[in-house]
């Protein structure tokens, strides 16, 4: 196999909970204004979810909701490498990759509630959350089949010579489908500017990766292909913004695409009917003990970025947004009829 | 008589086969050690084993194809889709090749398999989640599209299915896999291709299948309290359809309703009218109202979902003008 | 006004269009330093470079889809299929993403692109090569569906089509691109949804298109020579449909001819019939008389491959079986 | 990536045109009679192929038309390995391997005139030759479809206990398909006893494989997913022996799969209706310069196995093989009408 000179994988490759998080960000040109800003991030979408999951409980969601609960950093560390003109593409799981994009709390949550104040108006609901304008391109339900779109809307900017950026997120068990080998050799092939993130929580529904893809590492995926490929923690939010930051910039100075692995788990079902049966306690736990958002507030408060008390603050204002949120969803409308005959051509 | 889940009947219908018949295999997403995303393979990994009960990755289109080679190659099997949606990815393999091995080889190969799984709007799943896909598989020659009602006929459809030598597509509803119904205890099965008289009736002719039998059926107890007797047809195959019991039924009552929950443009509720038209044309007293979903992607909201799907008062309008012409 | 092949017409309308608007690119199998496998793309390569005409791998799904992300993205691609049943492999791309992106996102999202390429039946290419995909394609709202059946409609169609903001499927046919036709110098559009009187008539109206336009006006000929006037009407445009051109010539004929190369099960050519058997219920003085291949795949050898296609003889069968009906 | 403990590729990988073929087939247990029987077969395949294009060019063949000319070795090296109760798959362009499985001159050249005595009765055509009792499986349309097919059936042997095994065949243009990659996952995942063979070809139509594969090495495709893999001459009917035979082997006794890929190239278009000017004199030339039939009927002359004479025989004899198919063919009868509605459930 041709040597990646891509070092990302040497550099940051390590066993999963035995290495501690290195607070070595300043050295990778991260603000502890950034890392407020993360923390923030993950925590919204954290307490985004578990009200969620409520409501969905009363009933007041329907359909489909795939919960992100454990994965935040991913998304998180990502995206604070982006600009607002990047595009970002993911999955059904998509609430976190869409809040941290801009899309508000009360937009989201109106989409829930399948509500015309919400993101996508209430046509789409949990899998399809949208903002077009802030670079937030979906919320796509059929697994393994948004690589191509997300491959296209990099195509698009190359074409028209800008320098952005699109991300495609998309899970381990997705990475199987054929659709995504032959994206690979496109975006290749042709030098898209596009990074995609493989979210290995290790598990596709019930099923273990090991159950589900025969070889070893998924990113060799990408070197088949000739692409540069990484592997990170993405259990850790600085170790997604360093694997991720080199990855974009290559695709914004170079015009070049990368094939990114992040080691990352979800505490919840894959869906809300799903009782996660399949999985022990123990092996949960491991993870929830190197939760990214519960890891990061240590070492905040470690470098002393912020203080209890203003951590605290921080999770009250979440709180309250939360709150709002919901409050806006309930009192707003549902689609009007009519909006079942706007935008098809009939 | 057992009361029975049409969950229950489809398993009940794979055990059975599978017990009888060692070639029968079954192979899907989740379907062995989760007992299938819907629990329609509910113990029957933990009864056949990894050999018989084949947990797949996501990959449609290989697995589906995987199935077609071991049907060709003297194996029954029965491929699991989470649901018929993702099944598009696997369209060449169905359509070029399961269809067609048979045709082009001049009856060398033969695919004896069925491809089952949820098919149809379920309930706010949105736009790629709630497709009823029975009117671009049934275009098809070659493919044998069945869709069961009730517990009953899911039994006895699902096992005539694997005991078919043609490919058999086999359409269930994630809505109706609680519903209950009595089954038999013996063995027993119904044959491709028979249609069923769900309800007799003199006035109008309604043809419905699946999910939509019983919203008819309810619209049927309403319009009788009315005096307006109807009779509600299921072909249950839908192709080969079972022209004669249609056509016999509108020779008798002058009057159609078809009611389906797919897209209206070249649906099968469409080839049913075509039928009835070229074929009853003096019989009918007015024209075949044809209640589809409305012509749209499906929308996660449900008061739009709502009124997108055909419902029991659709179906009593529709008889009505159809009687009042 | 100038003598053009429909294969020439075409590439003038995409020659037009590229020169006119910097995002319209082309991209597909061979159609670049090749110029097409049925030469539509001739010389669009030499003239617009690397950028706008594109070699792709044999990866359909992979670069429809990449046609749809950059749709979404500002550009008008042309994605070329070198045939409509290489497609099918594209089925997901294009009926859960392309036809429902601007749905799903309540109108976020357009998706400015032609999928175009030769439909139905070649000759002597066998089952897996000899597909019409008009019917599967039209079912599904999201998409619009086109397909010329002279090199004036040809090229106007597809300038329309490249400047819509849906995604359309253009539908060519192998066997016509050499066929030669007037097209104008200037420039001229035909709008989508827009159907064609090819040829006036009183007594049976004839509702064809694409290849079965020239059989169709064959027969129109020899019926005229014994008496019997037909109206000729193509749709052009197969969804959306000009229902209305369709409804009011048959409400002047008060019979209908149907001729389509494709399945007839649930197929366009039974939609047609629907909507005239709902719409002219009291103007039909004979059932709507449907002419489609034989429903089954097709074979390799011409002679059964000619006894499946409709022919003159079947179209002159037909309308006489309607008239003395 | 994990060395592969296959020595395959160590072994035979070699510049093609350089190397000249080893004569050192005994070692491998090829016997006097299987050289002279490969022989016999490439040549076959050559002769009927060069007639089918005359007759094409006479208009008594439709449809499309794939030669098989100067891959010969590929498919009968291939062919030799295998045993009665083997399966074979390819593509579109099947003649070649068909005719090896046994399927007849005179069924074949029937087929190609689209009459009732052919091997597909007609109902195939040049792209869809079977013979399903001798293992022939065709003859698909699809590129790249047709894996899952062939994966199929040796799934289905192990099923039944049954130690036979599968080849296929497919282009190095095909193996970008989606579906063949998720066809490796699986072939490795649940260890089926199948072989594919990337006949690479170098050209997909016109497109030459740099432009539409961006990787360096096609067999890499396997690696990803664990799976052996292999390179060979496909110029030469004893490599392709030797590097298909481990392979079978160890399908048949291991039951496991392998990925090989055969370097070869076709004199001919793509079809008979390709005049192939995409490629330049000189690359066509040098391949028919060790044109694998030409250098085995050197090796069999300078190792005495038979002399000129009796090769010229051998060439005779095919000679009048040929000539027959084409009188059979020709007074053999159109398939009746009736067979439009057999085979079909209607
Ligand atoms: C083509 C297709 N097949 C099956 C499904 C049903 N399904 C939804 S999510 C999922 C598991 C996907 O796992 P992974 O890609 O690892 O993403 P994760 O859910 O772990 O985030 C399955 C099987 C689907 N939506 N689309
Ligand atoms: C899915 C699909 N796309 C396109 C085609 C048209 N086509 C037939 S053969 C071919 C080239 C395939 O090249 P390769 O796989 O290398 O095989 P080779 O022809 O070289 O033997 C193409 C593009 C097809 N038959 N199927
Ligand atoms: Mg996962
Ligand atoms: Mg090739």
């Amino acid at each position: 196999m041709n040597k990646s000179k891509f070092l990302l994988y040497l550099l940051y490759y390590g066993k999963l909970k035995k290495e501690k998080m290195k607070n070595n960000w300043q050295e990778f040109g991260i603000s502890n204004n950034q890392i407020i800003q993360m923390y923030k991030e993950m925590l919204l979408i954290r307490r985004f979810e578990e009200r969620a999951a409520q409501e969905y409980g009363k009933g007041k969601i329907g359909g489909f909701c795939h919960l992100y609960i454990g994965q935040e950093a991913v998304a998180v560390g990502a995206g604070q490498t982006l600009r607002e003109d990047d595009t970002v593409f993911t999955a059904y799981r998509d609430h976190g990759h869409a809040l941290l994009r801009g899309i508000t709390p009360n937009e989201a949550m109106a989409e829930l509630f399948g509500k015309y104040t919400g993101c996508s108006k209430g046509m789409g609901g949990s899998m399809h959350f949208y903002n077009v304008e802030k670079g937030f391109f979906g919320g796509w339900g059929i697994v393994g089949a948004h690589p191509p779109l997300a491959t296209g809307t990099a195509f698009a900017t190359k074409y028209l010579g800008k320098d952005s950026v699109t991300i495609c997120f998309l899970g381990e068990a997705a990475a199987n489908q054929g659709v995504f080998h032959e994206t690979l050799n496109l975006a290749q092939l042709w030098k898209i500017p596009i990074v995609f993130i493989i979210e290995n929580n290790h598990y596709g529904m019930g099923t273990e990766i090991s159950r589900a893809f025969s070889g070893k590492e998924l990113r060799y995926k990408g070197e088949v292909y000739g692409m540069e490929i990484g592997r990170f923690d993405g259990m850790s939010v600085v170790e997604s913004y360093k694997a991720v930051k080199i990855a974009v910039d290559r695709a914004r100075k170079e015009s070049l695409p990368t094939l990114l692995e992040a080691e990352t788990y979800r505490y919840r079902g894959h869906s809300m009917s799903d009782p996660g049966t399949y999985r022990t306690k123990e092996e949960v736990e491991n993870y929830k003990n190197i939760d990214p958002i519960e890891s990061l507030k240590k070492e905040i408060i470690e470098t002393k970025i912020l203080s209890e008390n203003e951590l605290e603050k921080i999770n009250d204002e979440i709180k309250i947004l939360i709150n709002q949120s919901v409050k806006f969803a309930e009192e707003s409308p549902e689609p009007p009829i009519e909006a079942l005959y706007q935008n098809v051509y009939l | 008589m057992a009361l029975l889940q049409i969950r229950e009947a489809l398993n009940a219908a794979m055990k059975e086969e599978m017990e009888r018949d060692s070639t029968v295999f079954i192979m899907g997403e989740e379907v062995a050690q989760y007992n299938g995303a819907y629990k329609v393979t509910q113990g029957l990994w933990k009864q056949f084993g990894d050999k018989r009960v084949i947990d797949t990755p996501i990959t449609e289109a290989a697995f589906a194809g995987i199935g077609i080679g071991a049907a060709m190659k003297g194996l029954r099997p029965i491929v699991e889709m989470m649901t018929w949606n993702f099944a598009i990815l696997a369209f060449d393999q169905i359509m070029n090749h399961a269809a067609k091995a048979r045709y082009m080889s001049a009856g060398q190969f033969k695919v004896p398999m069925v491809i089952r799984g949820p098919n149809g709007p379920a309930h706010m799943l949105g736009a790629q989640h709630s497709q009823a896909l029975e009117s671009m598989l049934a275009h098809v020659p070659g493919l044998i599209v069945m869709t069961p009602s009730t517990p009953y006929d899911a039994k006895g459809m699902l096992k005539s299915a694997i005991r078919d030598n043609n490919p058999v597509m086999f359409l269930e509803s994630e809505m109706m896999y609680g519903q209950k119904g009595e089954v038999p205890e013996e063995e027993y099965l119904i044959p491709i291709g028979v249609g069923d008289i769900k309800r007799e009736g003199t006035d109008v002719t309604i043809i419905c299948w699946t999910k939509m039998v019983s919203v008819c059926l309810e619209a049927a107890e309403i319009l009788s309290s009315e005096g307006i007797e109807v009779e509600v047809i299921d072909p249950r195959t839908i192709r080969p359809l079972d022209e004669e019991l249609i056509i016999s039924s509108v020779q008798k009552t002058n009057r159609c309703v078809i009611v389906e929950d797919s897209w209206p443009f070249a649906s099968v509720g469409t080839e049913i009218a075509k039928r009835i038209h070229q074929n009853a044309f003096d019989y009918l007293d007015a024209p075949i109202e044809i209640i589809s979903s409305i012509d749209v992607p499906m929308p996660y909201a449900s008061n739009l979902e709502n009124e997108i799907l055909p419902s029991v008062q659709k179906v009593i309008d529709a008889v009505k003008r159809s009687l009042y012409y």
